[in-house]
């Protein structure tokens, strides 16, 4: 059902937990089958020194998030805005059809993050 | 790494015992004569089956010519309630309930959708029926009412008795889907007032895809299906031999074993419910004592079924769940949405579901696995707050 | 007294190939996962199953996603017709033959009590539909054509492809009951213009049970049964994991094999059709070239079909007739009176149908058997007058 | 399906052929399904000396046709005359059910074979 990277993501989630002092928090949730994701960011000079993710979900939800921060750890905001749940599920090895449209949530948690943040800023 | 295999998804499917096999192979080989044939090959496979179907029928308490063999638990269900209402011709009333197997549900959809109307009864938060909603809700022209032996999923049993015995007052039929209970429970057509029954071989240690429809003589129905005369026109087509070979011989097995069977699955069955819920936030579903020896269905706070299953898998455990993202559909079970169950509590259900050749050190097993994966788990979660 | 077996009834059902049990009960034993669960054992059933269903589709030149595994030819039939005509929700047009099996035949009549029409089309003498009559047939509202590949009695092939080719012209769906053909001639789907072919296992060395409905893709159809969501719900059901196995290998080896099995059949069934015509006042049934490799069907004029296959079991001969006395029904077979036979000569013909085994010695042994069964009958008879 | 005494007289049945100097001849059809039996009569004081068949037919309707000439040889014409179908079947161990209505004509043939005799008698 799943690829191996799936399946390596799943069982070893990277950067897994919180971040006490996140810049930005995202998160995100499918009302079709409920799995929810959050996100945690620490930013500096625009760029995603640290991110943490808490998960939910099946295990293409919890292998998304995990993919999801290895993908995004070290670039810009903006490079990371470009991130989209095809591009996490194509980093995957792909995923099960039905699990593209309610486990892949992880870019959509990030979308949050990054809203969260710049609303931040605005109001600094 | 060794490889050890716990499977505890019996509800989903079961081993076929090697005496069934055996007792079978032969109608895969030398034996392959059409029982239709009049020829000796075929009038020797003829007898085979017949006497099949006799085990079969005799495990219930039935006739040989009240049993019907289909391929499985879902064509004797959709037997069973569309060729009831075919042959009634004109639109009337159904009772079901709302726990059902898809493979009745789903029937009554599509009969409502060509003007039958259907009450699917709510359940008590243990997944039971109350009979006095049945007699509430029958109607002028309610012409069946099918309500499951006992559920797949929380493993409840139902008063299938009370309630045969009120249909039969009211010269209703009653069809009960007994795929989960026969060869588990004590099954017999008569005592409990069933008009018509499925079972599946495969849920008790027999084949896949071969199963059989019950039917009290005189009840009135059309075939769904039409071709050869086979099964008395009912389910036309050359009869799946091995299969029904198979079929009886483990039903036979299964029934003959029920007390000591159900002794030793409960007493398993206890001890892992037992343990699971001293992993601490976990609940039972289903009805504490009215449920299948071998079924335990827990949900695990904060997380979710399915990532739950992967873990166990990665540890030889089979198990499965109610979850909406292990189901291939995408809503949540409807069972547990009908006891109750909140969104999250039904997404991080799982079912162990017990049976032939589970053991002492299975449950062992299992409890050693268990508790670090779903504390893995509920690490990650957004939801959860260790204390 | 040496018992012989000389299996001559390939039509009714066939030997399941030592490759093709071998290769299937591993699926009885060991790998018994539900292709559903999630889980490893399940998973790994669930490959297996898909490569078998690739297997399958291979053997038509379909796609995997155009095959859908049913239990039998029946069911192929009774889905194909039924569930066209369901998804079409209105009354229309159907056109098929007169000769083809009860599984579609019996359909048809089922169909029209429900308000379509039927053209039940004749065929000539020696059993073929003409193609200029399908044409002819064809009205506003036709909406599906079924006719069969070959026949199952007499053998004759039809001329599929001429009717795809004006099925296709017309944009109407074309069936073929093909349940004769695969596994003996080459069959490819979009050669012939099929949209919607039914197989089963057991006549092409598989086994028993278990059969396919290949649908091209965008073919419009309504489920007949409702339940789980194997099979795409088109079947819904747990699947007949071994009969899938079984039978996807089965249909890879009887694909393969095709040229050189074609070719040695012919030969047997020509030489045992000239044997038989020989013994005298003995006629072929069907056409003389267009028929199946291993279809052999004669008359034997004055006696009775039925005691001809006792008298030819009792020497270990297995073979089939359409005499009404040996059908389970009281009529002679549709079949044999489309073609014209008179009742008595219906009531004499004998079906000898070659497979798999069968060889040199077998056709001198019945060569060798039948004749003085033939005299003896004919001694018997108020209706012969020996020369 | 058959009994080993429907075998028996379809393997091996008794008094087939015909009787050249007949003093009765007797014959019957199944519409249903086309068996035709002829039965052959030497009646000698009331009493049927000899009896022959010949039937186009299945196992049935041989083995019935041979039975019914075993019971009916040497009673007298009345005494055969109250044979019936049903008392054929019984002889034989009993027949499927399907051919009982088919295939089991021989004392229809007789009765056939009975009328001809008597027509003979009063147009000596
Ligand atoms: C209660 C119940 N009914 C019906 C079915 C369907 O049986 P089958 O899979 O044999 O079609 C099942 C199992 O899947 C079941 O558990
Ligand atoms: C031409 C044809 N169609 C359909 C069938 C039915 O197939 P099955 O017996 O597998 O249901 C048969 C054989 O019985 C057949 O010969």
């Amino acid at each position: 059902m799943y690829s191996e990277k799936v399946m390596d993501h799943f069982t070893n989630p990277r950067n897994v937990g919180e971040l006490a002092n996140a810049d930005a928090v995202g998160e995100t949730g499918s009302f079709k089958c409920g799995d929810t994701m959050k996100l945690y960011l620490k930013v500096k000079d625009e760029r995603i020194e640290d991110i943490r993710f808490q998960t939910f979900g099946c295990g293409a939800a919890i292998a998304s998030s995990s993919m999801l921060t290895e993908m995004v750890k070290g670039k810009t905001i903006d490079e990371a805005a470009r991130v989209t749940n095809q591009d996490v599920a194509d980093e995957l090895g792909g995923l099960p059809p039905m699990k593209l449209h309610c486990s892949n949530l992880a870019a959509d948690a990030l979308q949050d993050a990054i809203a969260d943040y710049k609303s931040k800023q605005r109001s600094v | 790494m060794e490889s050890r295999l716990v499977y505890m998804d019996h509800g989903a499917t079961t081993p076929v015992r090697k005496e069934v096999f055996d007792y079978m192979a032969p109608f895969l080989q030398e034996r392959y004569g059409n029982p239709s044939s009049l020829h000796t090959p075929g009038r020797e496979v003829r007898q085979a089956v017949e006497e099949a179907r006799e085990k079969t029928a005799d495990a219930l308490g039935a006739n040989s010519d009240e049993l019907y063999i289909t391929a499985g638990g879902t064509e004797s269900n959709n037997i069973a309630l569309r060729g009831v209402a075919k042959k009634r011709g004109k639109p009337g009333h159904i009772i079901t309930s709302s726990i059902e197997h898809h493979a009745v549900l789903d029937v009554c959809k599509d009969l409502e959708k060509e003007g039958h109307r259907v009450t699917y009864l709510p359940v008590d938060r243990y997944g039971r029926v109350d009979p006095a909603a049945v007699q509430d809700a029958l109607e002028e022209d309610t012409f069946i009412i099918s309500i499951m032996a006992a559920n797949n999923e929380i493993g409840t049993l139902q008063p299938v008795r009370e309630i045969g015995a009120l249909a039969r007052g009211k010269g209703v039929y009653f069809h009960t889907d007994a795929v989960q209970v026969v060869g588990q429970l004590p099954v017999d057509v008569n005592e409990l007032n069933v008009d018509l029954l499925s079972l599946s071989a495969h849920k008790l240690n027999g084949p896949k895809g071969v199963g059989a429809l019950y039917m009290r003589k005189g009840v009135k129905i059309d075939p769904l299906y039409r071709g050869g005369s086979q099964e008395r026109k009912l389910r036309p087509g050359t009869e799946n031999v091995p299969g029904i070979i198979g079929q009886g011989k483990a039903i036979e097995l299964a029934v003959s074993e029920i007390p000591e069977k159900k002794k030793r699955l409960e007493h398993l069955r206890d001890r892992l419910i037992k343990g699971l819920i001293n992993i601490g936030e976990v609940s039972l579903n289903g009805h504490p004592e009215e449920r299948l020896p071998g079924n335990v269905n827990v949900s695990f706070k904060y997380i979710e079924g399915e990532s739950v299953l992967l873990s166990l898998d990665m540890e030889g455990i089979a198990a499965s769940s109610g979850s909406a993202c292990s189901s291939g559909s995408l809503e949540p079970s409807h069972v547990l949405s009908a006891i109750g169950l909140d969104h999250s509590t039904a997404h991080g259900s799982v079912r162990f579901s017990l049976g032939y050749g589970n053991n002492e050190e299975d449950i062992d097993y299992v409890l050693e696995k268990t508790p670090p994966i779903v504390e893995r788990l509920r690490s990650m979660s957004p939801t959860y707050r260790s204390r």
